[in-house]
């Protein structure tokens, strides 16, 4: 398949992520959406790497990966906390910054 | 139609699915699952890309690990609201618009751009290759790495720890 | 995949994969019976033994019962779920033999990254688990569920590290390469390292396995039996066949990794015969383990992963990283 | 060790002072220890300076040394380095010998001051040494322009010293913005020039020059402005207002800066670009005309003063005029001659001023009179400065004013020279005058003098001053009467130019004029000095009123900067801070109006941003 199969899917990949993201009330959802785009841009990374005939793009994508899974640890403990705090997940209500 | 480009549109097909599942499903649980399968399609991506070393830490720790905390943190929640987590959604046409448009946009620019070229031939062990550069070029990142997740590890405990 | 240059590598998989399918399927039937067996002997039984002779027609008794049984679902259940959690715990137990070598260049896909590919594969089956667990909407099963999700992980990271020693000794991941490395010397022999890594690698395993003394996710005393309360017919029978799979494509990599895999005397084609017995031998040993020990706490479980066996194990790695160190600079 | 490590070392050591003393506050605070330190640099300086000249002077060629400094596309932008030459390696001597020589007097003359103030005046002192050694060593005129301002601030810091004084604040002041009115035009001269050549190097311009590659379109605003960075510096009419009232300064300070060294550096200048200057006559016939013109009046001015620091402060001006006269004439030789014996025998003249006053406690000649007997060693060095500056033969000033007259006459600037020649008699005149009223004739007012009043004053100041004070007078005295007795009698340099043989007469008879006419009217009183003022009655209001500059600044400060001043703080105030508070309540109200966007939630938030991202990519569209 040619490279730009892949930039495409990854594309159709963060544009569904996006959706997700901008739809989703509730804060899991929000961060499940944020993992979709994250594989998007992943896949773009090894896709380019990989077409580039240079593995530095997989390097990345493996540094992209680790801190994902601790952004996502981070996020949920977040989550968790804030449900202690407030008794609800879904990110409408926590507005404490309104103008 | 040879193997390379079927197992592409298989996976494509699939990850597509998966994702919009993931966004539209009511079901949040559901969601974290359809995420799950959107996941391993990736790695099956990455593995179609020759990089099966980061397929395989993808499956490892995005959908074993991840996959894994996130149904955890929907289930402690839940329990704690005592009901079931519908998810509803708002702004849908609104999103739709932005994200299509973001999507038609970068279509546009990957058409335009002739970005297509050959795909090489493998010549090295991928594999072997990015353990050494981890350790001598990366050494440094791969260090920071360590420390970041630690220090992400002691903030989460930090913050999920039951309150005194 | 050698010698197959008419075929389309894809058909190769297929087929080598059907093969190896069907032998599985066949072993890991046999397999409960040995199981059964052993467990009876430990408490001086005789076990199964009216089906065919010895009970040795007793799995595939077992299996037409279950393929007969009526399939509940529960009426709150997540239906969808529920159903498909046994497949997808099933499949990757099943997916784990793919990178195993029987015998050199006898194998569905001696990957590169072999052992890499089974630790993750099998870190997927705890998401069929969970499925389980949580689309019974049943609270003994939700519970198991989060038990399972706890111990799995606490686990894999000590398992992860005491697979590591042989995959540095032997400086690859694929598992062929292993089990060549492993020609003069078996890991298990290596002084001191082989032997803990071993022990850590079989305790991890257990813990890793579900099995007693780490079964608290189906302890029946206190959640009837955990995740598949609620599953009943071919259903349990996948849930079941799944268990064992995993306990066996475990075995097989305890095998690989520490007792020189296909190595054995006699002609080379030997060599799966040695593997299975081998690997049969680290099953007996788990079965072992599981008929003598007591269930115990949560809270142990988990301080005997994290306290215990992760710092020792990482020693380990080190202590071998320095063995490695001082063999190549006495080698060079 | 090599001319370029001695300048260098010269260089350094006074800065090495400077930052010891600055940088460690025990040091800085315990005083005399910090004296002793500068001293010990200046006087190595000098040492090494003296060295430097012996090894220069065997040479032909300038010797120059510069590293990197700014760098640039093609090669540096800028260097820094010494250029070692005759001129430089003189001057530096002066620079060094008179502040040595300072420093040791200002132990004795500053032995009141707190130590701490002891200790700040030495590190001012130890920064000025080294910026105008720096000025002097500049092979670039960048450097000589950092060296150029960092000598201004010395010169700023020094008279400032006694702060606490309002006078000498607010003198400060004036001598800081009046030169730097003056520096504004060095600087664009500066950029101009890099402009049109290309490089600061002074040697790489007198190449081009002689080469005649140097365009000299635009090289007359050049030049004018670098002389207006020497006008200032120099005190050249008519921004010489600020060195007068830089008497506020203790008087080691004026005798270093503000009449051998700093206020040379115009002069210097001018000397150095001397080449750059003969490519447009037409500024250099300005640099002579204004050069005579502050000769003259600034003389006429120091006939009037009663405060002796004031008599030389507008002696010096008037001498700075001379140098100019000369370097306008174009015989830049002349005027940098008249620099260096001006610069020993004026230092001279201050410092024993000084001493009258450290005796006196006041700077006006009526308290003072028929000192001779008293302080004899102080009137005679105080004398022999008089005769050295009213161009006496067989002392330093003779053979140098001869010069710059005859320099003059050759140029053909007649204007000037007539007056120079009239200034010439009325140095002699004013300077006689001095020596009489303080040294021979009777007080003016017994009793007035503080010095009789406090008679037994802690110090004990009845007669000559102590060793540390006597000491740099004598050397400085003896150094002004070698130097006389060398050119007049013994070297015989040929001239680049022929004076007519009248001159020598004329202008010594000038002087001698003088001299005599101040007797008569001060000592033996033949000619009573009210009719003198009544006869000149004019020209002396005009001088008493220092030619109404300062009233004229004055006004030009009041009436018109002023009145600007408020004109643009009611447009400021009204109109600017009426549009801007026309603007902020817009906004206040935008603000308020806007915040309900602001709603706190995620979602709403990023919304926003994937919707302003589409419209980046949708505007960008054509270009990716």
């Amino acid at each position: 398949m040619p490279l730009s199969a892949y930039l495409s899917l990854a594309a159709v990949l963060f544009s569904i992520g996006l959706f997700g993201v901008i739809t989703r009330r509730n804060t899991v959802g929000i961060l499940l959406g944020v993992e979709l785009m994250l594989n998007a841009v992943n896949i773009n990374f090894v896709a380019f790497s990989r077409f580039h005939g240079t593995a530095l793009g997989m390097i990345f994508t493996l540094f992209a990966i680790c801190i994902t899974v601790a952004e996502i640890a981070l996020g949920l403990a977040l989550v968790i906390l804030l449900f202690r705090m407030r008794r609800t997940s879904t990110a409408d209500h926590i507005d404490w910054l309104k103008g | 139609m040879n193997g390379e480009v079927l197992a592409f549109w298989v996976l494509a097909v699939g990850l597509v699915g998966s994702a919009l599942n993931v966004v539209l499903s009511k079901n949040l649980f559901h969601s974290v699952l359809w995420l799950a399968a959107a996941l391993v399609g990736t790695a099956g991506i990455f593995i179609a890309l020759d990089a099966e070393f980061l397929g395989a830490v993808q499956v490892l720790l995005y959908a074993g690990g991840v996959i894994t905390v996130v149904v955890f943190a929907i289930v402690v929640t839940e329990r704690l609201v005592g009901e079931r987590l519908s998810q509803t959604s708002r702004r849908i046409l609104g999103g739709a618009v932005v994200a299509v448009g973001v999507l038609a946009m970068v279509l546009n620019v990957i058409r335009r751009s002739g970005i297509d070229m050959p795909r090489p031939e493998m010549t090295a062990d991928i594999t072997k290759w990015m353990g050494i550069s981890l350790l001598t070029q990366f050494l440094l990142p791969f260090e920071l790495l360590g420390v970041l997740l630690l220090a992400g590890l002691l903030a989460a405990t930090y913050f999920a720890r039951p309150e005194e | 995949m050698t010698g197959t240059s008419a075929m389309s590598p894809l058909l190769v998989a297929l087929i080598s994969g059907g093969v190896v399918l069907g032998a599985l399927t066949g072993l890991l039937a046999y397999v409960t019976l040995l199981e059964r067996k052993f467990a009876a002997r430990m408490q001086s039984r005789v076990g199964p033994y009216r089906v065919g002779p010895h009970g040795l027609l007793q799995p595939i008794a077992d299996g037409v019962k279950l393929l007969l049984k009526e399939h509940l679902v529960p009426d709150a259940a997540d239906k969808g779920v529920f159903n498909l959690a046994p497949v997808i715990f099933f499949i990757p137990c099943m997916l784990i033999f793919a990178s195993m070598p029987f015998a050199p260049g006898l194998g569905v896909a001696d990957l590169n990254i072999g052992v890499l590919f089974f630790l993750a594969v099998s870190s997927m089956e705890i998401v069929g688990l969970f499925m389980a667990g949580w689309g019974s909407n049943n609270k003994y099963a939700l519970i198991s569920a989060m038990r399972a999700v706890n111990q799995i992980i606490s686990y894999d990271l000590p398992f992860v590290m005491a697979a590591l020693v042989p995959v540095m000794l032997a400086g690859s991941m694929k598992l062929s390469d292993i089990a060549t490395a492993q020609q003069g010397l078996w890991f298990i022999a290596y002084p001191v390292i082989g032997q803990l890594a071993f022990i850590a690698f079989i305790v991890a395993g257990v813990a890793a396995e579900n099995r007693t003394p780490f079964d608290i996710l189906e302890a029946e005393s206190e959640l009837i039996a955990g995740f598949r309360v609620e599953y009943s017919g071919m259903k349990f029978a996948f849930i079941q066949l799944g268990e064992y799979a995993h306990v066996i494509g475990t075995s097989f990599l305890g095998a690989a990794l520490f007792l020189g895999a296909w190595a054995g005397p006699g002609p080379s084609w030997l060599g799966p015969l040695w593997f299975t017995i081998k690997a049969l031998l680290v099953f007996v040993l788990f079965t072992w383990v599981r008929w003598s020990f007591l269930r115990i706490k949560v809270d142990q479980i988990l301080s005997i992963s994290w306290k215990l066996l992760l710092p020792l194990t990482l020693l380990l790695l080190l202590a071998t990283a320095v063995v490695i160190v001082i063999r190549s600079g006495a080698g060079v | 060790m090599n001319p370029v490590t001695l300048a260098i070392l010269a260089l350094l050591l006074p800065a090495g002072a400077f930052l010891l003393i600055g940088v460690l506050a025990p040091l800085r605070r315990s005083g005399r220890p910090a004296a002793f330190l500068s001293i010990a640099a200046v006087a190595t300086s000098l040492a090494a300076a003296i060295r430097t000249w012996q090894l220069a002077s065997g040479s032909v060629e300038p010797i120059r040394a510069a590293w990197n400094w700014l760098p640039g596309a093609n090669g540096p932008l800028a260097t820094v380095g010494v250029l070692i030459d005759p001129q430089s390696s003189l001057m530096l001597i002066l620079v060094t010998l008179v502040a040595t020589l300072v420093q040791i007097y200002s132990l004795e003359y500053l032995h009141d001051e707190p130590p701490a103030a002891f200790g700040r005046y030495y590190a001012y002192h130890s920064l000025f040494v080294f910026s105008m050694m720096g000025v002097v060593l500049s092979p670039n005129l960048l450097q000589l322009f950092v060296c150029w301002e960092l000598v201004g601030v010395c010169s700023y810091l020094l008279i400032g010293f006694w702060y606490r004084k309002p006078e000498a604040a607010r003198a400060a002041l004036k001598a800081f913005w009046t030169t730097k009115a003056g520096d504004v035009g060095l600087l664009i001269g500066i950029v101009l020039l890099y402009r049109l050549a290309g490089t600061w190097d002074i040697l790489e311009l007198e190449h081009m020059v002689k080469g005649g590659t140097l365009a000299t379109a635009g090289l007359g605003v050049i030049t004018f402005c670098l002389y207006l960075g020497a006008m200032g510096k120099s005190a050249q009419f008519p921004l010489h207002v600020w060195l007068p009232d830089a008497m506020e300064g203790p008087t080691p300070v004026s005798a270093l800066i503000h009449a051998a060294t700093m206020v040379t550096a115009g002069v210097y200048l001018l000397v150095r670009t001397e080449f750059l200057f003969h490519q447009t006559p037409q500024v250099l016939l300005l640099v002579g005309w204004i050069g005579g013109i502050t000769a003259l009046l600034a003389a006429i001015m120091a006939c009037v003063q009663t405060d002796i620091k004031k008599v030389l402060a507008y002696s010096t001006v008037s001498q700075l005029g001379y140098m100019m006269t000369a370097v306008g004439a174009g015989f830049a030789g002349a005027g940098f001659l008249h620099l260096l014996t001006h610069g020993v025998f004026k230092a001279l003249l201050f410092l024993g001023a000084g001493a009258v006053i450290h005796a006196v406690h006041s700077n006006e000649m009526h308290d003072m009179g028929g000192l001779f007997k008293r302080m004899p060693q102080v009137a005679t060095v105080f004398i022999i400065g008089t005769l050295s500056l009213a161009g006496v033969p067989a002392f330093a000033g003779f053979i140098s004013k001869e010069e710059v007259l005859g320099a003059t006459l050759a140029g053909g600037l007649t204007g000037p020279f007539v007056m120079l020649l009239t200034g010439a008699f009325l140095t002699a005149f004013y300077m006689s005058k001095v020596v009489f009223l303080v040294f021979f004739a009777a007080p003016a007012a017994p009793g007035h003098a503080h010095g009789h009043t406090h008679d037994d004053g802690h110090h004990g100041h009845h007669g000559d001053p102590p060793f540390l004070m006597a000491g740099p007078l004598w050397i400085l005295a003896i150094a002004a009467i070698v130097i006389g007795v060398y050119s007049t009698f013994f070297h015989h340099a040929e001239p680049e130019f022929a004076s007519p043989g009248w001159l020598t007469p004329v202008a010594v008879a000038m002087g001698l004029a003088g001299i005599v006419g101040a007797y008569l009217t001060y000592q033996t009183r033949t000619i009573s000095a009210d009719t003198l003022a009544s006869v000149f009655a004019p020209i002396r209001v005009a001088a008493v009123n220092k030619f109404w500059l300062d009233d004229l600044y004055l006004f030009i400060y009041r009436h018109i900067l002023l009145a600007f001043a408020r004109l643009i703080g009611w447009t400021d105030r009204y109109i600017v801070d009426g549009v801007l508070n026309v603007i902020s309540a817009w906004t206040l109200d935008g603000g308020d109006a806007l915040r309900r966007i602001q709603t706190g939630r995620v979602g709403d938030y990023i919304f926003a941003v994937a919707a302003g991202l589409l419209v980046l990519m949708l505007w960008m569209r054509g270009t990716l």
